[in-house]
């Protein structure tokens, strides 16, 4: 009973909040047109809107909710499958919530003094933020495929107000990326779900696993529904939103954008995919899911390298990690006896990548606005979670291990050899992050005990801790930490990775030259800019002539009315004669009659 | 002898209507009309139709001349100076394809007439009259087509009705004479003030518009 | 007996109010203000009244006979009751809006009197009780409504006026000639007797598919199916109450609701579906659908563009029941109802922006959102519902729509549909995104065309609180569409009745 | 057929119901001669008066539908003349006396504020229209062609008189040309006549309808009947002078003339072909065809009239071909049809009938308010003379055949038949005539909405004459869905074989 109100709440708390606002704003009218000082809008209840989550996520036992009159049916679950998830995502809420209170801080004092704009930009970010978080919270407790959606188009239209937030030619630029890939996916999605849950007639994402299982056109309707969640996941080819609008969206939204939000397309796929069925076929799409996977996995590590703004490079951090997330999703389609197995390390990577990159994200922002630490022990913590991501130390040795240990006894070494391949690139892209940061550093000190450094700090030691805590399926994992002699393996993509970042380093030192050639951010999007700009021109070219062809048809249209008017016109005419001719004319229709009666 | 008795009042009406119809001088027409149905009088008293006589006499002879001259600006009290001497002189104009053209309608009315006549039993009386009456018709209504003067259109009309009323009392038969009588006696009446109402009009279009040259009765073309 | 007087009275609440309306004088707002409001009210209860009748299992029917085998016939079904429904409860939120709207403006007297008339001919649509009925207020919603269009009184008003009549009157004539042609055929057809037509059998399946699309030719004039869709664009200049009335529930939707009843209670789906006109309707649909929506695309200004986007809207109904099950008929018959509210919704905030402001153009509504939040926050509830994004109504019609396809047999109709919802987006996102993350002029950059300060609120209250209340309407249709009463339930309602025989 | 029409019957008349006749027929004259002499300028007394006409017949329809049909033979000498009264003469009865009633009811107001008494004009327009109301009657009470032929003469003449009231150049021009053109009409008629009573030696319709045998005779003595007849009732090529003749009338008599003057020569056309031709499909499809073409023709010219009045007069000779087409559906076709074409053609006339009249008089309203006679001069008038331009636009829904007017229903039935008979082409007609119409009318209102002008001097014209129109209209209107009222009387007694 207590979890049932835990769970509504969960999802009805962060409305609340948001809805408080603009309501105390209406409470006083006018009160958005005065000049004067303005309330506070980022407090701390704000900040508390994952709280119920978190309190839901640990909160022991299992617990259904039906609701009939929600949508078509809503049923909303938290089972253990589910738990992980929601434990991490409104952890990682949380402490972002908290960070940005610190982050903004500069606007909110604006904002309290009485500057409109920015009073205005704030309060749609204390709108989005909880009505992101709501749909986030929503997809993940979701079993109805109605509220499914509902949540994840929530989540994905409401974050297009955190990207543009800065209100900038680069927020624009990074939301419009974001949007319009975020609406194919959407499309995908929709039309997958349609014909997926419209073919098997269900409701709920289980039974639609099993549809497509089932179905006869199931591999169609998986590789849409695939490629739909993944424009979210960061697929190659479908990712070029991330490198865009993370750099340009506020630091703590990047980390929830990188943390939590591209994991709701892994979540829609374990949603949706009949991962681990056999009986469902899906082997061929499950190697192409496998190869697009590294493809990403590895290029985006290469494109990666050469951006020069930390967040970009760490975006791309984040599609090569997707990448190879994707990749192990690939086996549980082509592989399905291996996927009991790895659903559990793909959980325990994606809750270590969410929470890492998380921490490496809002290390961004320290970096810039350093506290008051010692630079010794201030760099380390910045180096810590990096070093994590690459697997070498806590959380991220401990879900690589699951992996590698999963696809050994699956026998899938090629596949590990190209993992660890990417693995290499991550140590080179973190590498590359870092020493952007330390470039870019900053020197202006804020407190330590401030809300921006403390959670940051309590982000480091959540996510390399991760593997302690984390309840994956079936409870924490026995042993998270490989054996010692297994650390070989496991460790020379990083020394390998060091070994280079380091020759980079020197070369970039001795030659004491700028490398020049800088690639644009987003890649593919410009090519993909390009084309549309040339179907578009295309298309009005078409258009006018259809116009102009329209308008001379309807001109000529137009002038046989008119010629037909004046003939009408001119009708008149033949009245005279008519008068003239009236008796004969009597006479004319006796005649015709006449000859109409002699003729029957 | 008793054939030319018989052919003489039937073709007299024929020949006066002629006269009437195509003389030049209006009031000469309209003199020529009294006359014509004085001899339509006649017809009916040779017919045995004493009242119809009585009444051709008193309604188409002296009420419709009467109306005709007055609609001449003539009036009994006033003398005889017509008002307007134009009235005296309206020469028809005469070109040959327009009265040929307006022959046409009116030879297919005939024919029509001629087709049903043929079906009935001929007149035991007096098939003169019938074939008179048959002419009248056809050049009343010829006429009519052809003149756009209102006075020439309303001697037409009444020199078709006369027609038609010979025409009538023709077909019908011993049972029948008085329905026949009520219809012409009807016609009659309707011809009068038909051509009563007309007159009147003609005298107040021409009191309406004094100034207009030519005078509006013979410029008028009402058609 | 009493029942069978409730349609009739329905019916003549808003068929009396406009004598009265005319009677009273010009000046006297105030009392064709409660008039006017009270009669709605009163409308609605009775709706409601009969929709609870009629989940009782009561039936209501007036009727008698005009000549020998011709019966004026009202009649209550589920089907007739979600029309009422709409157009009784949009009446109400429109009259408010317009009393609200054409303050100090001429002519009001006559406004409201045709207004009347128009929801009139609206409810004797929904309660037809047979072809001859229908027919009869179809034809006397052109009339009132004509009026209605040309009420500016300007050249382009009268133009557009005129345009509108040659549609609807060739339309009505069409369909007459249909009409009277199936009465010929088989005497006089009440809704709901399907086996009329069915029994007539194979050897009159040609003429019977020649009638259908001769009445589907009149139908679909008002239901501005894609050649015969030139009107509506044009009546756009009527004043905003009316093509919010005009899009959302009279005309339009009277065209639809004619294909409706044409497709489901004069043919018999299963009688449709043999002689192939689904697939038909299918591909006229969809067609509509897809054109309209990109040249919803290449409109510049706001109201042409929302009606555009009608057109493209409306063809769903149509394409929900031209897919042959039970979940097409639903989603058709429940996007009756979601894109009236929508719709409506969308056509109030268009209104509110050029009173309030003076925007007429779409480019002139940078930063709107600021100015005026509540207007654009339902504007945004209404663009989000046509593109078909949950919670809103809109997407509860799409996911009928798409399993319908599906269980058709005709998954490509998914694709239409995710097309359609692109599209959309692509005509209305870049709205919202000027209305909300747009500099404009209350920032300080540039200036509103024609700013007026109207209300305490951000505008006068008549004009907020329909918008509102249809915005937050739309939004509860789709998020509690599990209730009884809502849209879907009465859909739900009509389609068991259609297949279950 | 000639049982529809009343013209078989074996009832004698009661003597109340002779009496109530009678004082039908001659109530009207008498009283026109009273107004003609007191010359009132208030409608009520005389409207009071005139009701007991309307009591009287109100009294036969009882009468006659417990009795059935009565027919009254009178024996003048060697003459006899038959009358008979049936539910259709009743039908036309009632609508003559409403419509007279209408009339003068409006006739007061309007003169006194149109023409201010010039002339002897008014002092002769009760008589008139007393005397119109009585030829009216007798023609669709008689029975045999000499009462049919008087009452035809009566009322061409009267029509014609009345026509020329106003005295002004143009309407006397146009009153010649009527005159002249209705005489040769009666001419033709009376040969028909002739001819008829040459071979077959009677009078009486139903006498007639039993006697004659087709042949050259009987088919020259219908042509020339029907020749002169049509020309009378302004079919299609015979129509010119129609409109001028409007121009410049008087409204009522205007509205009086197109309503019933136009109607009743079709009556007596129909009446004899239903009669003495009852199986002549071929002639009647040519008279079909000239309906069809006076349909455009006069749409088409009523479309671009730069004048009110003319417009409505142009759309009296549009409508007329739709009762022209009641000629191929009740001529030579299936019981079926005739039933269901029956209905329609009267409904149509009535309903034609009651909307010409009320669109006569509102188009009156309008000219005397705005003191406009073009269409372009009705620019604002939807602002400033609602009532007028309501009571128009009623009218005009009844003309154009849009639901739910008795047009509209009419034009169910008619369409219904053509479909019945098989008989397509009158689908298109009927058609081609409802966008016409709806053309010419809709022409009118685009006109009244204009609401950019300035704003120039009007006189009101006074509530009671706006009522009468609105009346009217509303009549017609409620005609449609009440049409099952006027059916029945025409059922009723003798209506239905």
């Amino acid at each position: 009973m207590t979890a049932t109100l835990l769970l509504i709440l969960t999802l009805l708390w962060p409305l609340l909040l948001m809805l408080r606002s603009p309501l105390r704003v209406l409470m006083e009218q006018d009160a958005l047109w005065r000049p004067g000082p303005r309330p506070k809008l980022l407090d701390a209840w704000w900040a508390s809107a994952p709280l119920p989550a978190l309190a839901l996520a640990l909160w022991p036992g299992e617990t259904t909710l039906v609701l009939d009159g929600w949508l078509l049916g809503g049923v909303w679950q938290l089972d253990e499958a589910r738990r992980p998830w929601l434990l991490f995502s409104a952890l990682l809420w949380g402490l972002a919530g908290v960070y940005a209170r610190g982050y903004l801080v500069a606007e909110q004092q604006a904002a309290e003094a009485g500057d409109g704009g920015t009073f205005l930009r704030l309060a749609g970010l204390t709108l989005l933020w909880p009505l992101t978080l709501a749909g986030n919270l929503l997809l993940l407790l979701a079993e109805d495929i109605p509220s499914f959606y509902l949540g994840f188009a929530v989540m994905t239209f409401a974050a297009y107000g955190l990207v543009v937030h800065a209100d900038n030619r680069d927020a624009h630029l990074g939301g419009r990326a974001y949007l319009i890939m975020a609406l194919f996916g959407e499309a995908l999605i929709l039309g997958g779900l349609l014909w997926a849950a419209g073919s098997a007639d269900v409701l709920t994402l289980a039974a639609l696993r099993d549809g497509i299982a089932e179905a006869e056109q199931g591999a169609w309707m998986a590789a849409i529904l695939w490629l739909g969640f993944g424009v979210k996941a960061g697929v190659v080819g479908l990712h070029v939103w991330l490198p865009l609008a993370h750099p340009v969206a506020p630091t703590p939204a990047s980390a929830v954008l990188s943390g939590v939000m591209i994991k709701a397309g892994l979540v829609g796929w374990l949603s949706v995919l009949p991962l681990g069925d056999p009986a469902a076929g899906l082997e061929p799409l499950g190697r192409l899911v496998i190869a697009l996977g590294l493809v990403s996995a590895l290029a985006a590590a290469l494109f990666g390298i050469t951006q020069r703004h930390p967040k970009a490079v760490l975006a791309y951090s984040s599609v090569s990690q997707m990448g190879m997330l994707t990749a192990l999703v690939g086996t549980g389609l082509s592989d399905p006896a291996l996927w009991p197995a790895m659903s559990v390390a793909v959980v325990l990577f994606a809750a270590h990548h969410g929470m890492t990159k998380g921490a490496l994200f809002l290390g961004v922002g320290i970096s810039e606005h350093p506290p008051r630490l010692p630079a010794w022990l201030l760099w380390p913590l910045l180096i810590l979670p990096a070093v994590s991501l690459t697997g070498a130390l806590a959380s991220g040795l401990a879900s690589k291990w699951a992996f590698k240990n999963v696809l050994y006894e699956g026998g899938h070494e090629t596949l590990v050899t190209w993992l660890s391949l990417a693995a290499v690139g991550t140590t080179l892209l973190v590498a590359r992050a870092l020493w952007r940061q330390w470039r870019e550093r900053g020197h202006h000190a804020i407190p330590l005990l401030g809300t921006m450094p403390l959670a940051w700090l309590f982000a480091i030691v959540a996510a390399t801790s991760l593997p302690l805590w984390l309840p994956v399926a079936g409870g924490v994992v026995d042993s998270p930490w490989p054996p010692p002699d297994e650390l070989p393996g496991l460790m020379w993509p990083v020394g390998v990775g060091l070994v280079l970042a380091c020759v980079g380093l020197w070369l970039a030192a001795i030659t004491r030259r700028r490398i020049t050639w800088r690639l644009m951010s987003g890649d593919l999007w410009w090519l993909y800019a390009m084309l549309a700009r040339r179907l578009g021109a295309g298309l009005q070219e078409g258009a006018e002539r259809i116009g102009a062809r329209g308008s001379r048809l309807r001109g000529r249209l137009v002038a046989a009315e008119r010629e037909g008017m004046a003939w009408i016109d001119g009708l008149p005419r033949y009245e005279r004669r008519f008068r003239q001719l009236a008796v004969p004319l009597m006479i004319g229709v006796a005649v015709l009659l006449l000859l109409g009666f002699w003729l029957g | 002898m008793s054939s030319l008795f018989d052919v003489l009042p039937a073709t007299l009406p024929v020949l006066l209507a002629v006269l009437v119809l195509l003389d030049r001088r209006l009031l000469r027409a309209c003199s020529l009309f009294v006359l014509f149905a004085l001899t339509v009088a006649l017809t009916w008293w040779r017919l045995g139709f004493i009242w119809l006589a009585l009444l051709e006499t008193l309604l188409g002879a002296v009420l419709t001349g009467a109306f005709l001259f007055h609609a001449l600006g003539i009036s009994p009290a006033r003398g005889a100076s017509p008002a307007r001497p134009s009235h005296g002189q309206d020469p028809v104009p005469l070109i040959w394809r327009r009265t040929l053209i307006h022959l046409i309608p009116v030879l297919a009315l005939m024919g029509m007439l001629a087709a049903a006549l043929a079906s009935l039993p001929a007149s035991d009386s007096s098939p003169a009259v019938r074939w008179s009456g048959l002419v009248l018709v056809g050049l009343g209504l010829w006429a009519f087509a052809l003149h756009t003067h209102l006075l020439r259109r309303l001697l037409a009309f009444n020199i078709t009705g006369t027609g038609i009323f010979l025409l009538l009392m023709t077909l019908v038969g011993e049972t029948t004479t008085a329905a026949g009588q009520g219809l012409v006696i009807t016609g009659l009446a309707v011809a009068l003030l038909g051509t009563a109402l007309g007159a009147l009009l003609i005298r107040r279009l021409d009191a309406l518009a004094p100034s207009q040259q030519p005078s509006p009765v013979n410029g008028r073309q009402v058609s | 007996m009493s029942q069978g007087w409730l349609p009739l009275i329905t019916l003549a609440t808003s068929l009396l109010v406009a004598p009265l309306i005319l009677l009273l004088p010009e000046r006297a707002w105030r009392a064709r203000a409660v008039l006017n409001l009270s009669a709605a009210l009163l409308k609605l209860l009775l709706v409601g009244l009969m929709v609870v009748g009629l989940y009782q299992g009561r039936e209501f029917a007036f009727g008698f006979t005009v000549v020998p085998g011709v019966e004026f016939l009202l009649r209550v079904d589920a089907l007739g009751m979600m029309f009422a429904g709409l157009s009784s409860l949009l009446w109400l939120a429109t009259t408010v809006y317009a009393i609200g709207y054409l303050e100090d403006s001429p002519n009001r007297k006559r406004f409201f009197a045709f207004f009347s008339l128009c929801v009139a001919s609206t409810t004797g649509i929904a309660l037809a009780g047979n072809f001859f009925t229908f027919l009869l207020f179809y034809e006397l919603l052109t009339l009132s409504t004509y009026p209605l269009v040309v009420h500016r009184g300007h050249s382009a008003a009268l133009a557009a006026g005129t345009v509108y009549l040659r549609y609807t009157l060739s339309g009505g004539l069409v369909l007459l000639l249909g009409v009277v042609a199936l009465h010929a055929l088989v005497g006089d057809v009440t809704f709901g007797e399907r086996e009329m037509l069915r029994d007539l059998g194979p050897e009159y399946h040609s003429l019977l598919i020649g009638l259908f699309l001769v009445l589907l030719l009149g139908l679909g004039v008002k239901a501005a199916l894609v050649p015969l869709h030139g009107w509506l664009p044009r009546a756009m200049v009527a004043p905003a109450p009316v093509s919010a009335l005009l899009h959302a529930v009279a005309v339009v939707k009277a065209g639809a609701f004619g294909i409706v009843r044409l497709v489901y209670d004069v043919y018999g789906i299963q009688l449709t579906f043999e002689l192939g006109l689904l697939t038909l309707l299918t591909a006229l649909s969809v067609f509509t659908i897809l054109y309209a929506s990109l040249r919803a695309l290449a409109q510049q200004e706001l109201k042409p563009r929302l009606a555009y986007s009608t057109i493209s809207q409306v063809s769903y109904i149509v394409l929900g029941i031209s897919l042959f099950g039970p979940f097409g008929t639903i989603a058709g018959l429940a996007h009756i109802m979601h894109q009236g509210l929508m719709k409506v919704t969308l056509f109030y905030c268009a209104g509110n922006y050029a009173e309030e402001l003076g925007i007429h153009r779409i480019d002139e509504m940078n930063g709107a959102g600021r100015r005026m939040p509540l207007t654009s926050l339902a504007f945004t509830v209404g663009a989000l519902g046509m593109i078909g994004l949950p919670p809103v109504a809109g997407f509860i019609s799409k996911w009928y729509l798409g399993v319908g396809a599906v269980q058709a047999g005709m998954p490509w109709v998914i694709g239409v549909l995710v097309a359609s919802s692109l599209l959309n987006a692509a005509y209305f996102l870049p709205i919202l995104h000027r209305l909300w993350f747009r500099a404009g002029p209350e920032h300080g950059k540039g200036q509103w065309p024609e700013e007026r300060r109207l209300g305490r609120f951000e505008t006068s209250g008549w004009l907020l609180w329909p918008t509102l209340a249809t915005a937050v309407f739309s939004l509860l249709a789709g998020l509690l569409a599990g209730v009884p009463f809502s849209p879907l339930d009465l859909a739900t309602l009509v389609a068991t009745e259609e297949y279950l025989p | 057929m000639i049982e529809r029409l009343g013209l078989v019957t074996t009832q004698l008349p009661t003597t109340g119901s002779s009496m109530m006749t009678l004082l039908v027929v001659l109530l009207p004259l008498l009283l026109g001669m009273l107004g003609g002499a007191w010359r009132p300028w208030r409608g009520w007394p005389g409207l009071v008066v005139a009701l007991l006409s309307l009591l009287a017949l109100v009294w036969l329809t009882q009468q006659i539908a417990t009795h059935g049909t009565q027919a009254w033979v009178l024996d003048l000498g060697t003459l006899t003349l038959h009358w008979r009264a049936n539910g259709l003469t009743l039908l036309l009865l009632l609508l003559t006396q409403l419509l007279v009633l209408a009339s003068a009811a409006y006739a007061p107001a309007y003169l006194c504020d149109a023409v201010q008494a010039r002339g002897r004009g008014p002092a002769w327009l009760w008589p008139l229209m007393g005397l119109l109301a009585t030829s009216l009657s007798l023609i669709w009470l008689a029975a045999d062609l000499l009462s049919l032929y008087i009452g035809l003469e009566l009322m061409g003449l009267t029509a014609v008189g009345l026509m020329l009231l106003p005295g002004r150049e143009e309407a006397l021009a146009a009153g010649m040309r009527y005159l002249l053109l209705a005489l040769i009409g009666s001419l033709a008629f009376l040969l028909g006549v002739a001819l008829l009573l040459g071979g077959w030696g009677r009078l009486d319709l139903a006498g007639l309808a039993e006697a004659v045998e087709p042949g050259p005779l009987l088919w020259v003595a219908m042509a020339l009947l029907s020749a002169g007849l049509l020309l009378k009732a302004a079919a299609f090529p015979l129509h010119a002078w129609l409109a001028p003749v409007h121009g410049s009338a008087w409204t009522p008599v205007s509205a009086l003339h197109a309503a019933l003057v136009i109607k009743a020569s079709f009556f007596i056309a129909l009446q004899l072909w239903l009669v003495l031709a009852p199986r002549a499909a071929m002639a009647a499809w040519l008279v079909g065809g000239m309906g069809a073409a006076a349909v455009v023709w006069g749409g088409l010219l009523a479309w671009r009239a730069d004048k009110l009045k003319d417009v409505v007069a142009w759309s009296t000779v549009s409508q007329l071909g739709y009762l022209l087409i009641a000629f191929p559906l009740l001529i030579g076709t299936s019981q079926a049809v005739v039933s269901i074409a029956w209905g329609g053609v009267w409904l149509q006339l009535l309903a034609h009938s009651l909307a010409k009249a009320a669109m006569f008089l509102a188009v009156g309203n309008l000219m005397l308010a705005t003191g406009e006679s073009r269409v372009s001069g009705l620019a604002g008038a939807s602002r400033r003379f609602p009532l007028s331009l309501l009571s128009f636009g009623i009218a005009a829904i009844s003309l154009v055949g849009l639901p739910p007017s008795a047009g509209f229903t009419a034009k169910w039935l008619l369409l219904h038949a053509s479909l019945a008979a098989g008989q397509w082409p009158w689908l298109v007609v009927l058609a081609l005539g409802t966008l016409l119409s709806a053309a010419y009318m809709f022409r009118v209102f685009r006109y009244s909405f204009v609401e950019d002008v300035e704003l120039q001097d009007y006189r009101p014209v006074p509530l009671r004459m706006d009522l009468i129109a609105m009346a009217l209209a509303l009549a017609s209107l409620l005609l449609g869905l009440t049409a099952s009222w006027p059916l029945a009387i025409l059922a009723i007694a003798g209506g239905v074989p």
